[in-house]
């Protein structure tokens, strides 16, 4: 099986191009998708597959999510294509009351095998209203797969499951890492969910991320490395399920965790981590837990206000060597 | 149709009507016996619209529907002792007790379920016609809602959304007045649903929805132009609703002369009426009432002996990856 | 000043009376609300002020709350009705986008001064569109104040202050407690946001809950004093902002925390009040840490399986015993 | 009008165009310099809608915007100095820096911001005619959005709501026949916009938004109805956008004849000839243009020279209560 480098919105446009290869019950949907989608992530897919399977739809994300429901509910698998993920706030009644319990109020009866895709993160001065990450929203919303990749393998790999998955799946496209590039298999094989990626292996410090951040998070542990604080480095890839096994045993051995995340640290995804660690080892077993984020305000337009409020390297060997203190 | 044949349709319709009828008395009785338990809304007046349509429909066809939808179910063939006890909360439920009386669903019969939330059933019926057509389907989709959702959004999205992509869809806007406790007159602009429906390219037909021949035979029209691939639909049915919001609504603040008068236009009694004017017997009548009557005291009876279901059935269902209980202390 | 007993329900009802009557840009608009709402809260409000200032609306929550943040925007203070939580997630947008970023997105040009009522909680078997508790979401949303009272003092003083504040206040009415009574001042004072309520003294363990469940923590509380179990329990009130000093120099006190929340544990509040804690007195200075609430399913309509999801004081009782082993 | 008066109000309408013209020109060499970031949408073709409604507003009137903003604001009065450092991300940008071009807003004239999401401004101007008409203001809102914004639910909402609650407001349909990178008439079903407006409840009328008088006149008529109390009302104005959706894109995708067709149509070209043929020397337009061109410059000169905020600004206008910086680590 070969293996070749592409950028992470070529993985994830290869991934669902063999996967609606494999399977004619696959198809997308949403605004441009049929031009190749916003970022190129289904370029080509038109003439291949046909309008029918290709879908550029209204601007009416409710109907894009809602309608994405009923054809799971007859036994198709839509992709439903979110352009940017703060439009899902047009069509969450469609995602939260309907895509995630629908399957456990009718006792099982319906099964929405709908991948909801909604690239995230601060994206090149964007502002408040195309820049939010409220992934873990979700995590605490029964019914949804919630998955935050990093690279373009784990992004295609997860793509693949995703589609391939029964219960619905939120996917968090990087789209800030969407020109970054990886090697991908000519072959991409499904990658489970709930498993986490150990990015770099060290012993005084456990760090755990995902997503858009990940690559400040190793440069940040490539500088601790060079101070001489070795750092494990966790990807979590999956929020839900994620690899609480992973970071547990981690943070047993380091006795130190820092949880780093792009998105606003108050109620975030870090506080069930350092929660779920302090718990399940017990706080004599930590000597330190913290977490590090974006602080409570809506993300600026302007350059240096952005900076202000982005988790940089630099931001992220100080915690860590707070944590270390 | 010839005479006999129409008879015999005519029968069906005073059927499931009846059926209807006794199955949301029964339902109402419980509830007020406190073995339902939370909300229940019920169609009382309404059964020649649930009726009138899905007469036209195969197993096949998929309908979605809304916080009132035990007529649509019954009439769509959805099985009598899986809903009486979904809304006991029992075993044997249609949804394991999960879902009660707001979320009924069959989908052994393609009754896709009840909803919620007022205009929740919009996009997934119009998804679901999208889907069947893409899978070359002869089935169709057929979507119940009521006044009250046709000032949110997903009426004007999704039924945008099927005449752009001619999808085999029907709504049905069954049209009792009100939206809960306000007269839907009071909050809703312009002509009306049809004229909202044309404006995004859909063609609408109004029909008496307390004549349930009428609703058959406008449906029926419907139906047979959306599933001939001329695309989708609307039917609006006029109609009333005798009984309150909810069960625990006695409707005292219904004017009580529009009650009388939807009594007197009661589906069942009109139907009943023109039956005996073609020459059938009122006993055969009353025996069919009488055996919904028994039908649905029956599956009371049985619901109400019925198990409760175990505790363990709470954490099924939910999703196949991903611990549903908690890691930490949990209830 | 006499004070005299009434519901939660009236509470609500006679704090929003008051500041109507205190402040003609005071005015309030949702469905049914002219017959007096869903639950009672606007009782006798319309032939008092009229259809203009108590606006039935159509079954439109996108432009209920849309244009409540547009009549903020022109002067007026709506008190923006959602009947039951579940429903606002069919207007996340112009809750999320646009009333919670407006201000800041703007400058401070705008001042967003509605409140934002949605009865919340677990009431009566009406299974899991009409059950939802997501208040967490929005502590983790830059712009907006989350108050949780669970008496009628509380939440009519709160609510008095929600009306009162500029910045846009979400207001979860504990649904299930609207007829629970207590004693509400004839002048309805308004009371800060941030200041937990201290429902208990102790000296064992601290139990920090808010919202709904508070009536089964406090008999859970007297159970355990009953065998000799001290708690300091303490009612948040707001989750946004939170009283973390009352909380972290309870523990400080107690050594021990718990965590009640109706809600689902996973990713919920409870853990930015673990994490929180951990993180402000260090893990070496506490002796237990631990969360209960719902498990990660959504809400089921039959009596049993409701209970079996449901917090409860013998769960409590248990979780506060496991925190004191 | 009598001929002189005439002659002013057209030579208002051609500065207040040749105005966006070249404020939406600078701004995209400026961000094709690297110097505006972000996004950037512009309107180059369809400044005539933006010049013809607000030439009948008065400062007090409220208008929203959509992503494409800066020529409704521009027309609505806005401050070119703060309008420019916005967009480059300055101190002493209308939104200090945190809002860029698709949060272009000035209170202060009554600019009550652009907005990221299609149809976003809709409800937010329905509630300010509903403020308005309740402190009994004879100030109304107008409401600008795009073709594409006509399939969302917030179209039928908001239009069902002003037409029940009678409101102030006049909603502008500014259709350039694209949403995004998709023909709208590709994902549009039924007549349109008219139809969609009047079945609820909303009267509208339809003019070519390259004439900016015709727009002028239009919606003169409609502003005096709706300010008059006869309850809301739409201009759906038919238009071009000659450039891309955004900044980066270069409308490759378009027909090229569709933009020959388009430019030869030019809103301001179009009044230029108008206004020569009622005697307007050429020289005095070209001044005009001139001007606004200088003033642009002076923006960009300005905004270029202007300092970047202080992080500390990047902390308030938050809320009033509560902390924004994190309890424990933040960034
Ligand atoms: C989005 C949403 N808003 C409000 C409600 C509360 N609610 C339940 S039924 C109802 C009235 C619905 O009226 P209509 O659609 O005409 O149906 P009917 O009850 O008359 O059968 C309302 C407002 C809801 N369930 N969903
Ligand atoms: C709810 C929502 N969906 C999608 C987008 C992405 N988007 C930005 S502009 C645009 C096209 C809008 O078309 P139209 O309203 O006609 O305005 P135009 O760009 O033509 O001026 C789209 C789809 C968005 N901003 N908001
Ligand atoms: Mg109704
Ligand atoms: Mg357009």
């Amino acid at each position: 099986m070969s293996v070749h480098q592409v950028t992470l919105v070529e993985a994830v446009r290869l991934a669902a191009l063999q996967e609606m290869r494999r399977d004619p019950t696959v198809w997308v949907m949403g605004e441009d998708v049929a031009r190749g989608g916003l970022y190129g992530q289904y370029k080509d897919f038109l003439p291949e597959f046909g309008a029918e399977r290709v879908v550029s739809t209204p601007i009416s994300e409710s109907t894009i999510m809602g309608a994405g429901l009923g054809a799971a509910l007859v036994g198709t698998r839509p992709i439903i294509e979110m352009r940017i993920f703060d439009f899902v706030m047009c069509a969450m009644d469609e995602l939260v009351n309907q895509i995630a319990k629908i399957r456990y109020m009718f006792g099982g009866q319906a099964r929405p095998s709908v991948v909801v895709r909604m690239p995230h993160g601060i994206w090149r001065n964007s502002a408040a209203q195309h820049s939010q990450m409220l992934e873990s929203w979700f995590v605490h919303l029964p019914g949804v797969i919630v998955v935050t990749p990093s690279t373009p393998a784990d992004a295609a790999g997860l793509l693949v499951s995703a589609i391939r998955s029964d219960d619905p799946v939120l996917f968090f496209d990087p789209k800030n890492l969407f020109p970054v590039t990886g090697d991908v298999a000519s072959v991409i094989e499904p990658i489970p969910f709930g498993k986490a990626r150990l990015a770099r292996e060290g012993r005084d410090l456990t760090i755990v991320s995902w997503s858009a951040i990940m690559p400040a998070v190793e440069q940040a542990a490539a500088t601790l490395a060079a101070e001489g604080i070795a750092a494990d480095v966790i990807d979590l890839r999956t929020l839900w399920p994620w690899d609480q096994a992973a970071v547990c045993a981690s943070v047993e051995k380091t006795g130190r965790l820092l949880v780093v995340q792009e998105a606003v640290s108050v109620a975030g995804f870090g506080a069930e981590v350092v929660s779920t660690v302090v718990e399940t080892l017990g706080p004599a077993r930590v000597k330190a837990a913290s977490r590090l984020g974006a602080p409570r305000i809506p993300i600026p337009f302007s350059p240096p206000l952005e900076d202000a409020v982005k988790v940089t390297p630099a931001k992220i060997v100080a915690a860590a060597k707070a944590a270390m203190a | 149709m010839e005479p006999t044949h129409n008879i015999r349709r005519l029968m069906d319709l005073y059927r499931t009507m009846s059926r209807i009828r006794a199955f949301e008395t029964a339902a109402l009785n419980a509830h007020k016996e406190g073995v339902v338990p939370g909300p229940l809304h019920v169609s009382i007046g309404q059964e020649g619209v649930a009726a009138g349509v899905c007469l036209n429909l195969t197993t096949e066809d998929r309908i979605t529907s809304n916080h009132r939808g035990h007529g649509h179910a019954l009439a769509k063939g959805a099985g009598v002792q899986g809903m009486m006890r979904e809304l006991f909360g029992r075993e044997g439920g249609h949804c394991r007790g999960k879902g009660g009386s707001m979320h009924i669903a069959d989908f052994s019969v393609g009754m896709l379920g009840a909803n919620g939330v007022v205009s929740g059933g919009i996009p997934i019926a119009v998804g679901a016609a999208q889907g069947l057509k893409m899978m070359r389907s002869s089935a169709i989709a057929v979507c119940f809602f009521g006044d009250g959702a046709i000032n949110r959004g997903p009426f004007l999205e999704g039924l945008n959304w099927a005449a752009l992509y001619n999808l085999p869809v029907l709504f049905i806007c069954e049209d009792n007045g009100v939206s809960a406790f306000t007269a839907t007159d009071t909050v809703t602009a312009g002509p009306g649903v049809i004229a909202r429906a044309e404006s995004l390219g859909v063609p609408g037909v109004t029909v008496d929805g307390n004549d349930a021949l009428a609703v058959d035979e406008a449906a029926g029209r419907l139906v047979a132009e959306v599933r001939g691939g001329k695309g989708p639909r609307l039917l609006h049915a006029k109609t009333f609703r005798i009984t309150g919001h909810t069960s625990t609504d006695a409707a005292a603040w219904r004017d009580p002369a529009d009650v009388a008068a939807a009594k007197a236009r009661d589906p069942i009694d009109r139907l009943g009426v023109l039956l005996a004017e073609r020459g059938v017997a009122t006993a055969d009548l009353d025996a069919l009432r009488l055996s919904a009557f028994e039908e649905m005291e029956a599956a009371v009876t049985d619901a109400k002996a019925a198990p409760w279901p175990d505790e363990a059935i709470a954490y099924e269902d939910v999703q196949d990856v991903g611990a549903v209980r908690f890691s930490g202390v949990s209830a």
